[in-house]
C-alpha cells in the first residue's frame, strides 16, 4: 500500500466516527433542538461498546446492547428537554461534563482502574478485506478493510437522503422544528417528534462511540473522544440540514485528522496540524455566515430569565 | 398533551413566566425554596453516589465538608482554589446577560494565563503592585481582545459566536502550546512550561500554607465592579436590553453591535485575569494545561446562576465548596473526586427542570383527582 | 394578484343562507365551559351553539377568551369542565386529530403553515397520503386539485409556501381544511391580512361553503365584517358568554356595549385641529434593497406638516415594515433623504435620529417594542435614559431615576400592572402598548412613527391611545400612521398614501376617500401619479 | 450500610507515606508503575500510603502537597508541572522529606531522583534495531506523545541506539499531539507502519495503546513497551519493554530515608547499573543470541563504553 491509500484509509477510518455523530445530529437540527452534548453521548457509547462487549463476550452483542441503553438515553433526554422543558443547549453542556466524569466514576466503581479499561476480553470488530477490491489503488484503500460500523455510516447516509425525499416522518420532523404549531395543529405529536430525534440522537452516538472503542481499538479512555463531537457538530452545522453535504464535511473533517497524523513535526509543528479540523471549521462558520442570505445559524442557547 | 408549551414557540429554560408577586418577601420565599430544591437534589445525587461506592454517606459527606469549611485554614484554602473561578464565571455571566454565549472561557483563560506569564518573565523585576498590574493588564487586553473579535464578527457577520467561541478554545490552547513547547520553552524543564515569573509577579500569600493570597481582594473589586456594571449603569442596561431582545434593544437606540463586541469585549478581560491568576497566584509561569476546565466550570456555573452575578458568586461559592469536599472525601476514601462534577452536571439538570418537575407532579396529581372524581 | 368580478359592498344586513331550525339541527353545542391558565380565567361557563349551514360570529375584546374556546373545540386544548356535544353526541376531544376526525377545521390566527415545505406538504401536513408507507407526492397533488379549484387558485403545489403572499397563504389555510373534508369550520380572525376585496372574496366562499351545508365559527374584531356574514353573533367578555344575537335583529351598538360593558365607545373619526402649514418631517427617493418578506422601497416620497397624522395605507409586505425601520435607521438606505425640521437624518444612528426628535412605535411589540422577559422599568426606561445620561454611561442615578419616572408614567397612562418590576409578559397586549406609547410620546417628539400602534388593542384602549396620539397632534407633533386597519387609517389621519410593492400608489384626503376605493390601490389595481 | 470514611492520620506509630501525582492515576504508565509500590511499602515496611491527584489543575497542587505534608513522613511527588509547588511547600515542611521522582529539583529541602531516560531508551531503540533486522525491516518507529523536551530526550536516546545496532537503519518519528487519544496513537502507527517501519517504539501515555492495538489487530508492527512490561496488551506481538522501576526507587528510597543514608537535597540518578530501568525480552519473539547481544550492549553502556546521547 502506498502512502497516499494509506492516507486515504486512515482518512476513512477518522471519518467514521464523525460522519456517525453527525448522522446522529442531524435531526435533532430539523426538530431545533440542536443537541451539543454529542462528545459526551459518543464517551457513553464508547464506554458501552466497551463494558457490554466484556459482559456478552461478544461485539456483536456489546453493540446492540450499547445502542439499546442510548436509545433508553435518547428517551430520556428528550423527555427532559420536552415534558420537563430544559434548554437543550443547557442539557447538552451538563451531558458533556456529565459522561466526562460518570464515565471515570463508573470505570472506578466497576473494573477498579483509572484511566484506561484494556482486557484482552474485550472483543472488537472484525475488518473487512474486499478480495479484488482491496488491491485496487485508492479504491482499494477506500472500500476495503474498514468495519461493518463504516460501511454501515454510509449506508445511512444513503437510507437519509432516501428518507428526506420520500418519507413522512422527515417531514413531520423538520416541521416539528421550523413551525411546531403548524404541526400540533395539523395534529402531529411536536413533543413525540422531538423526542424521536433525540432518540436517533444517542442511538448513533452509541454506534459512533462504539466505533472509537471497539471499532477502532480494543480499549476505552478517558475522554478517548477528544472533541470529535465538536467536530461533528461543526459538520451538522455546515451542512444546514442536507445529508448530501454533510457526509461532505464529515469526510473533509476526517482527510483533515489524516493529514494531521500524517504529516512529521519536521514540517510543521504538531500543535498545528492538530488544529487544522477547528481551523477549517472556524474559517468555514464564517464563510457560511457571510454567504448565506439568512446569515448563518444560531445554536437554541436558552433565555437567561430568572 | 403539552401542545400548549410548543405553541409558546420557543422551548425556553422554565415555562413562560408568571406574574410575579409584588412582596419581596414571597420572592425572597420563593428564591430559598428554588435553593432548597436545587441543593436538596445535589445532597440526594451525592448520598446516592456515596452509597454506592460502598460508605456511608453522611459520615461521608460531612468529613469532605470539614476537609473544605472545617477551619478557618480550610476556608482560605477553598477560596483560594476558587479566586480564578469567580473571576471567569462573573466573565461569562456578563456575555450571557447580554445574549453572548461566550464559551470560549478556557481559551481566553489560556490566553490571559499566557499573557500574564510572558509579562511576569520577560519584563521585570520592578515593584511588585507595579508588575503585578502590568501582568493583570496584559491578560485583560489579550482576554478582551480574543473575545470581543468574535463578538465583532458574531455583531457584523452574524458568525454564530456558540460555534466560533467553542472552536477558539482548541485553536487557542493548541497554540499556547505550540508556543511552551518550542519558541518560550524554559529550557531547564523537561515539559513545555514557559521560564518562571519574577518574584514581583506574584501575589503574596495572606494566610500561610494555604494558598490565599492577596489576589483576594482584587477578586472582590473585580465581581463588585462587574455586579455593578451589569445590574446598576447604563451601559449594563443596554447590554442586557441587547440580550433580552435585540431587536427591542436597536428599535430604541441602542447600539447592538457595540453592546455585543463591549460585553464580549469585558467577558474576555475577566476570562483573561482569570487565567492571570492562575499564574500569579500559583504556578508562577504558564504549562500547556494550566487552565484545565475551568474555563468549562465556568460556562456551567453562569448558566445554573442564569447570569445574574449575585448568583453566579453564590453558585461559584457552593462549587468550591463542593470541590473542596470532594477533594477531602477522595483522602479518606476512595470515592473518586469526579463526583463532584457528577453532581455539578445533575444539579444544573435538577434547577433548569425544577418548574418542568413541577408542572409534571401537578398534571399527575390533577390526573389522580380527576379519576378519583369520576369513580 | 387575481381578483374576481367586481364586488359590491353588502350593509349590515346579513343574508341567512340557513332557516333555524329544532335544537336536534345543532351540530356543535358547548355547555359550561371552562378553561384557566394558572391565575387566568380564559374561559368560565362559557355557552355556544352550532346549527348546520350557519355562520356563526364569535366576538369580543381581546383575551376575551375567543381563541381558547375554539382551540379547545380543536383538541389542543383540553377544558377544566363543560361538555361538546357534536351531532346531538358528548365527544371527548384529546387532541387535534379527534376533532380533525370529527370533521373540524380550524384556520389560525396565526398562519400554520411551515415556510420551507412546498404547497402539497404543507396541505397534507398532519395526513398525508402514503405509499407504500412513503409519502405519496402524486396523490397530494391529485387531493389538492377539487379544494384549489373551488377557491380559484392556480399555482404548481410544489411551489415553497414561504414565497407566496399573505392571500394565497390565507387561501391555503382554508385549502388544507377543505382537503380534511371539515364541515365545521373555524376561522379565528381571518381577514386581518387581506384587503377588502380579497375579504369580500373570502366571504362569498364561506357563503357558498355554508349553503352546501357546512357550519362556519368565524371569530373577527371588525363588526362590519361581522355583520357583513354573520347569521348569528355570540359576544365573549372576560372569558364569560354575555349574549347571543340573531344578526338580523342587532345592530353594531348593541353588540359594542356587549363586548365592552360601555355605551359610550366612539367608533368614529377621532377629533382633532387641524394640522398647521409648517412642514415638519421630508422624505426623498427613499429606496431599500429587500430584506425578509417584506417588499424593497422605490424612491418613495412624501411630506408631513406639524400636527398633522399621515396615514400609510396597504396590504402587508409592501414595504410599510421597510419604510417604518428605515425611517428610525434600523435599515439601511440605497439612495434618499429624510429631514425633520433643518435637521438631516439619513445618515444617523438609531440614537441620533432620536435624539433629533423623531420616535418611534414599532409594529412588533413582543420584539420591538418592548423587552418581554424584562420587566415594566425596563420597558420604560429607554426613554428616560435617552434623555438623562452620559454617553457612557456609567452614571449612578439609574435605577431612582428610572424609577420615579416609571411611576409617574403608569399614572399617567393608566398602566394595569403590579409594578414597575413586572415582567411585560404578564401585561395584556394594550397594556404592553401603553408602556410603549408613554415611552415614545413622552420623549415629545417632532415627528412619531407609529406602526401598527393598536393590532390587538382592545376598544377601551385605543381610545385612550387615539386620544394621546391627538394630544401630541396638539403639541405640534407630526404622526405617520402606518396600518393595515382601514378603519383605523380613515378614523385617525389627515392625509392618506397607498403602499404596494414597496412605492406609493395613491395619495387622498381621508375625509374624501372610502375603504372600497384604497382597497382597489391596496391590491395595484389602480395607479395615480403621486406628488410628493 | 457501608463502611466510614477513614480518617485522615490516624496510627501515627508507623511510617506514612505520600505519593503525590501532578495529574491522575490511570496513565497506564509512569504513574501507575509508582502505584506499584503501594503494597510492598504497606506489607514490608509497614508503611500507611496516600495517594494524592493534582488533576492538572495548577491551584491543587499546593494545597494537596500541603495535605500530603501534614499527613506524610515522606512524600514522593511525580509530574513535572508540580515542581514549582513542591518547592515552596517543601520548604515551608521541614518535617516532611518530599522526593521527586523522575527529574532534578534544584532545592536544598528535595532529594531529588532522576531517571536516565536517554538511556533507557537507547536499549529500546538497540531492541528495535535487533528486531528490524531480523524481519528485514529498516525503520524503526518512534511514537511521541506530544513534543517536551522528555519525549525528545527519549527519542534522542533512541536514535543512537538504532543505529548503534545498525547505522544503516532509519528512524521515523512522529508525535500524536497528546498523551491520552489512542485511536489518534493508532493512526500514526499505521502511518509509520505504512512509511516501512516494524518495530516502534510509542513514549506516549494512553496514546501508545493505540500502537499495541495495532499490532493486536493484526498491523505488522512490533511494538515496544515502555515503563511496565506491556506484552499483555498485544500478546505474543511485544518483543519486549523498556521497563521504569518507579516502584523500587520509592521502595528503596524509603528505605534509605529511614535508616537516613540518603539526605534532603541529594539528587540520585537512576539508570540501567541502579536498577532504574530494566530490559524485559520475549521469549518467543527474540532469541537467545539477540537477548545476548543487547545484553552485551547493556553492559558496554552501563561501563560507559557507548554513550546513550551518541556523542
Ligand atoms: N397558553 C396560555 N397560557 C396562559 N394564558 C393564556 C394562554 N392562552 C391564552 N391565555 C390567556 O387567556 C385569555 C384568553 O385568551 P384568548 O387568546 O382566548 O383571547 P382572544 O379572545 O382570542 O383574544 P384576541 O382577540 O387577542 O385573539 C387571555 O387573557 C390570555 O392571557
Ligand atoms: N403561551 C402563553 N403562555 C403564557 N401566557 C400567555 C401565552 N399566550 C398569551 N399569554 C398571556 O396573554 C396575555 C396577552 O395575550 P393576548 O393573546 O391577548 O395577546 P395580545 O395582546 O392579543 O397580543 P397579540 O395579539 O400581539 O398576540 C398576556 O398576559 C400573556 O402573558
Ligand atoms: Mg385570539
Ligand atoms: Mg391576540
Amino acid at each position: 500500500m502506498d502512502l497516499f491509500d494509506a492516507f486515504l484509509s486512515s482518512g476513512v477510518r477518522l471519518t467514521t466516527p464523525i460522519l456517525l455523530a453527525a448522522l446522529a445530529c442531524l435531526p435533532t437540527q430539523w426538530t431545533k433542538d440542536l443537541n451539543i452534548g454529542l462528545e459526551g453521548a459518543m464517551l457513553f457509547g464508547a464506554f458501552g461498546g466497551v463494558v457490554f462487549g466484556l459482559m456478552f463476550q461478544s461485539v456483536a452483542l456489546g453493540i446492540a446492547a450499547t445502542v439499546i441503553a442510548g436509545i433508553i438515553s435518547g428517551l430520556i433526554f428528550g423527555y427532559v428537554i420536552t415534558r420537563l422543558n430544559v434548554n437543550v443547549f443547557v442539557a447538552g453542556i451538563a451531558l458533556n461534563i456529565f459522561a466526562a466524569a460518570a464515565t471515570v466514576y463508573l470505570l472506578r466503581s466497576f473494573f477498579g482502574v483509572k484511566g484506561t479499561l484494556s482486557d484482552p476480553g474485550i472483543p472488537s470488530l472484525p475488518v473487512y478485506n474486499i478480495p479484488f477490491i482491496k488491491d485496487i489503488p485508492v479504491i482499494g484503500a477506500i472500500v476495503s478493510g474498514h468495519t461493518i460500523l463504516t460501511y454501515l455510516s454510509w449506508v445511512l447516509v444513503a437510507v437519509m437522503v432516501f428518507a428526506v425525499r420520500r418519507t413522512v416522518l422527515v417531514r413531520r420532523l423538520k416541521a416539528a422544528g421550523e413551525h411546531p404549531a403548524a404541526l400540533a395543529a395539523a395534529g402531529g405529536n411536536v413533543n413525540r417528534m422531538r423526542v424521536w430525534a433525540q432518540v436517533w440522537c444517542f442511538a448513533l452516538c452509541a454506534l459512533a462511540g462504539a466505533q472509537l472503542s471497539v471499532g477502532q481499538l480494543t480499549l476505552f479512555t478517558e475522554g478517548m473522544t477528544n472533541g470529535l463531537g465538536f467536530v461533528a457538530l461543526a459538520a451538522v452545522i455546515f451542512c444546514r440540514g442536507k445529508v448530501k453535504w454533510l457526509a461532505v464535511m464529515s469526510v473533509i473533517f476526517g482527510l483533515a485528522s489524516a493529514v494531521a497524523v500524517q504529516v512529521n513535526d519536521a514540517v510543521v509543528a504538531p500543535q498545528f496540524a492538530q488544529m487544522l479540523p477547528y481551523v477549517i471549521a472556524f474559517i468555514g462558520l464564517i464563510v457560511l455566515a457571510k454567504t448565506s442570505k439568512d446569515g448563518g445559524i444560531r445554536i437554541a442557547t436558552p433565555t437567561m430569565e430568572a | 398533551m403539552t401542545i400548549e408549551k410548543t405553541l409558546s414557540g420557543q422551548h425556553s429554560l422554565g415555562p413562560t413566566a408568571k406574574p410575579r408577586k409584588s412582596s419581596n418577601r414571597s420572592a425572597l420565599a420563593k428564591q430559598l425554596g428554588r435553593v432548597a430544591f436545587i441543593l436538596g437534589a445535589g445532597l440526594l445525587m451525592a448520598v446516592v453516589l456515596i452509597q454506592a461506592q460502598g460508605y456511608q454517606a453522611i459520615p461521608t459527606i460531612l468529613s469532605g465538608l470539614e476537609y473544605a469549611v472545617g477551619s478557618p485554614q480550610s476556608i482560605a484554602r477553598t477560596l483560594a482554589w476558587g479566586l480564578p473561578l469567580f473571576v471567569a464565571t462573573m466573565g461569562v455571566a456578563i456575555a450571557y446577560r447580554s445574549g453572548m454565549f461566550n464559551i470560549g472561557a478556557e481559551g481566553q483563560i489560556y490566553a490571559g494565563a499566557m499573557a500574564a506569564a510572558l509579562v511576569g518573565a520577560y519584563i521585570g523585576p520592578m515593584f511588585t503592585g507595579l508588575h503585578l498590574l502590568l501582568c493583570i493588564a496584559a491578560s485583560a487586553a489579550i482576554g478582551a481582545l480574543v473575545a470581543a473579535g468574535l463578538g465583532w464578527l458574531r455583531a457584523a457577520w452574524n458568525v454564530d459566536e456558540v460555534l466560533s467561541t467553542l472552536l477558539s478554545n482548541y485553536i487557542i490552547i493548541l497554540f499556547c502550546a505550540y508556543l511552551v513547547t518550542a519558541p518560550l520553552r524554559d529550557p531547564s524543564r523537561q515539559s513545555g512550561s514557559t521560564v518562571p515569573v519574577h518574584d514581583t509577579a506574584m501575589f503574596s500569600e495572606i494566610l500561610p500554607k494555604t494558598q490565599l493570597t492577596t489576589a483576594v481582594f482584587l477578586v472582590v473589586v473585580l465581581c463588585a465592579v462587574t455586579w455593578w456594571i451589569s445590574e446598576k449603569s447604563v451601559i449594563g442596561y443596554k447590554w442586557r436590553m441587547t440580550g433580552e431582545s435585540p431587536d427591542f434593544a436597536a428599535a430604541v437606540g441602542i447600539n447592538v453591535r457595540r453592546a455585543r463586541i463591549g460585553s464580549m469585549a469585558l467577558s474576555g478581560a475577566l476570562c483573561g485575569i482569570a487565567g492571570a491568576l492562575l499564574v500569579t497566584t500559583s504556578q508562577g509561569r504558564f504549562w500547556t494545561e494550566i487552565g484545565t476546565s475551568i474555563g468549562w466550570d465556568a460556562v456551567l456555573l453562569a448558566m445554573i446562576a442564569r447570569a445574574r452575578p449575585v448568583s453566579a458568586m453564590i453558585w461559584v461559592a457552593v462549587y468550591c465548596v463542593m470541590r473542596s469536599a470532594a477533594r477531602g472525601i477522595e483522602q479518606v476514601s476512595t470515592v473518586p473526586s469526579e463526583i463532584s462534577l457528577i453532581l455539578i452536571a445533575g444539579i444544573i439538570i435538577a434547577a433548569s427542570a425544577r418548574a418542568g418537575i413541577f408542572a409534571q407532579l401537578a398534571k399527575a396529581r390533577n390526573a389522580y383527582t380527576r379519576s378519583r372524581g369520576k369513580n | 394578484m387575481a381578483s374576481s368580478g367586481s364586488p359590491t359592498v353588502r350593509e349590515a344586513s346579513a343574508v341567512s343562507t340557513a332557516t333555524p331550525q329544532a335544537a336536534d339541527d345543532f351540530v356543535l353545542q358547548l355547555a359550561g365551559i371552562t378553561k384557566t391558565f394558572g391565575p387566568v380565567v380564559a374561559n368560565h361557563d362559557v355557552d355556544f351553539t352550532l346549527r348546520r349551514g350557519e355562520i356563526h360570529a364569535l366576538v369580543g375584546e381581546n383575551g376575551a377568551g375567543k381563541t381558547t374556546l375554539m382551540r379547545i373545540l380543536y383538541g389542543m386544548y383540553q377544558p377544566d369542565a363543560g361538555s361538546i356535544r357534536l351531532g346531538g353526541r358528548e365527544v371527548t376531544l384529546k387532541r387535534p386529530t379527534d376533532s380533525i376526525e370529527h370533521g373540524i377545521g380550524m384556520v389560525h390566527q396565526h398562519f400554520m403553515l411551515v415556510p420551507g415545505f412546498t404547497i402539497a406538504e404543507n396541505v397534507t401536513l398532519g395526513s398525508e397520503p402514503r405509499k407504500h408507507g412513503l409519502f405519496d407526492n402524486a396523490a397530494a397533488k391529485a387531493a389538492l386539485e377539487e379544494p384549489m379549484r373551488k377557491l380559484g387558485l392556480s399555482i404548481d403545489p410544489d411551489t415553497i409556501t414561504g414565497t407566496l403572499n399573505v392571500a394565497t397563504q390565507q387561501k391555503l389555510e382554508i385549502i388544507k381544511v377543505l382537503y380534511r373534508g371539515a364541515n365545521l369550520i373555524i376561522l379565528d380572525e381571518p381577514t386581518a391580512v387581506l384587503t377588502p376585496q380579497e375579504t369580500e372574496e373570502l366571504f362569498e366562499l364561506l357563503k357558498r361553503l355554508a349553503a352546501e351545508g357546512s357550519s362556519v365559527i368565524f371569530i373577527s374584531h371588525k363588526l362590519r365584517e361581522v355583520f357583513a356574514l354573520a347569521d348569528r353573533i355570540t359576544v365573549l367578555r372576560n372569558g364569560e358568554t354575555v349574549e347571543t344575537f340573531e344578526a338580523a335583529d342587532a345592530d353594531p351598538a348593541m353588540v359594542v356595549a356587549a363586548m365592552t360593558g360601555r355605551s359610550d365607545v366612539n367608533l368614529g373619526r377621532v377629533e382633532r385641529d387641524r394640522p398647521s402649514d409648517i412642514s415638519a418631517f421630508t422624505v426623498e427617493h427613499l429606496s431599500t434593497i429587500k430584506q425578509g418578506s417584506d417588499a424593497a422601497l422605490n424612491a418613495v416620497s412624501f411630506q408631513l406638516r406639524a400636527g398633522e397624522v399621515l396615514g400609510i395605507a396597504g396590504v402587508e409586505g409592501n414595504g410599510q415594515a421597510s419604510l417604518a425601520e428605515a425611517l428610525i435607521g434600523t435599515r439601511p438606505l440605497t439612495a434618499g433623504q429624510i429631514r425633520l425640521g433643518e435637521t438631516q437624518l439619513e445618515s444617523l444612528s438609531v440614537n441620533d435620529r432620536r435624539a433629533a426628535g423623531l420616535s418611534y412605535v414599532p409594529e412588533d411589540r413582543h420584539l420591538e417594542g418592548l423587552p418581554l422577559n424584562g420587566t415594566v422599568a425596563e420597558g420604560l426606561a429607554a426613554g428616560v435614559l435617552r434623555r438623562d445620561t452620559s454617553p457612557l454611561g456609567l452614571g449612578a442615578a439609574f435605577t431612582s431615576k428610572v424609577r420615579a419616572w416609571g411611576t409617574e408614567m403608569i399614572r399617567k397612562y393608566a398602566i394595569k400592572t403590579s409594578g414597575l418590576d413586572a415582567r411585560n409578559s404578564t401585561l395584556s397586549g394594550g397594556n404592553q402598548q401603553k408602556i410603549v406609547m408613554a415611552r415614545e410620546l413622552e420623549d415629545e417628539p417632532e415627528c412619531i412613527i407609529l406602526a401598527q400602534p393598536t393590532r390587538g388593542v382592545d376598544l377601551g384602549a385605543i381610545e385612550f391611545l387615539y386620544n394621546q396620539v391627538a394630544e401630541a397632534t396638539h403639541r405640534g407633533c407630526a404622526v405617520l400612521l402606518i396600518s393595515a386597519d382601514l378603519d383605523e387609517i380613515l378614523r385617525l389621519s389627515d392625509r392618506v398614501l397607498v403602499m404596494f410593492g414597496g412605492s406609493i400608489v395613491a395619495e387622498r384626503s381621508a375625509t374624501a376617500t372610502s375603504r372600497e376605493e384604497l382597497g382597489m390601490y391596496m391590491m395595484g389595481i389602480q395607479q395615480t401619479e403621486v406628488s410628493a | 450500610g457501608g463502611q466510614a470514611p477513614s480518617s485522615a492520620g490516624a496510627d501515627s506509630e508507623s511510617l506514612h507515606v505520600g505519593i503525590f501525582v501532578d495529574n491522575a492515576f490511570g496513565d497506564g504508565d509512569f504513574f501507575d508503575q509508582a502505584a506499584v509500590a503501594i503494597d510492598p511499602l504497606t506489607d514490608e515496611q509497614g508503611a500507611v500510603v496516600k495517594t494524592y491527584e493534582g488533576q492538572l489543575q495548577a491551584q491543587n497542587f499546593a494545597p494537596l502537597l500541603q495535605d500530603a505534608a501534614d499527613t506524610n513522613d515522606i512524600v514522593f511527588v511525580l509530574g513535572f508541572e508540580a515542581i514549582d509547588a513542591l518547592v515552596s511547600v517543601a520548604e515551608r515542611n521541614e518535617d516532611t522529606t518530599f522526593v521527586f521522582v523522575d527529574g532534578i529539583v534544584d532545592s536544598p529541602n528535595v532529594i531529588s531522583a532522576e531517571f536516565r531516560t536517554a538511556e533507557g531508551c537507547f536499549m529500546a531503540g538497540a531492541l528495535a534495531a535487533v528486531v528490524n533486522q531480523a524481519n528485514a525491516s529498516t525503520t524503526a518507529g518512534f511514537i511521541g506523545g506530544v513534543n517536551a523536551p522528555v519525549v525528545e530526550n527519549c527519542e534522542t536516546g533512541f536514535t543512537s541506539g538504532v543505529s548503534n545496532v545498525d547505522p544503516a537503519m532509519q528512524v521515523q518519528g512522529q508525535y500524536v499531539g497528546s498523551f491520552t487519544d489512542p485511536s489518534k496513537g493508532r493512526e500514526v502507527a499505521i502511518g509509520l507502519m505504512n512509511k516501512g517501519a516494524f518495530s516502534m517504539f510509542a513514549y506516549a501515555g494512553l496514546s501508545g495503546a493505540g500502537a499495541f492495538d495495532a499490532a493486536k489487530s493484526g498491523e505488522n508492527i512490533a511494538p515496544i513497551g515502555i515503563v511496565a512490561d506491556k506484552s499483555s496488551l498485544a500478546p505474543g506481538l511485544v518483543p519486549g519493554s523498556l521497563t521504569m522501576r518507579v516502584d523500587t526507587v520509592i521502595e528503596s528510597l524509603t528505605e534509605k530515608i529511614v535508616d537516613k543514608s540518603t539526605k534532603k537535597g541529594d539528587q540520585l540518578s537512576y539508570g540501567f547499573k541502579e536498577g532504574g530501568w530494566e530490559m524485559i525480552y520475549s521469549d518467543e519473539l527474540v532469541t537467545a543470541d539477540q537477548i545476548t547481544q543487547l545484553d552485551g550492549l547493556q553492559e558496554k553502556l552501563i561501563a560507559g563504553e557507548v554513550k546513550a546521547d551518541g556523542k
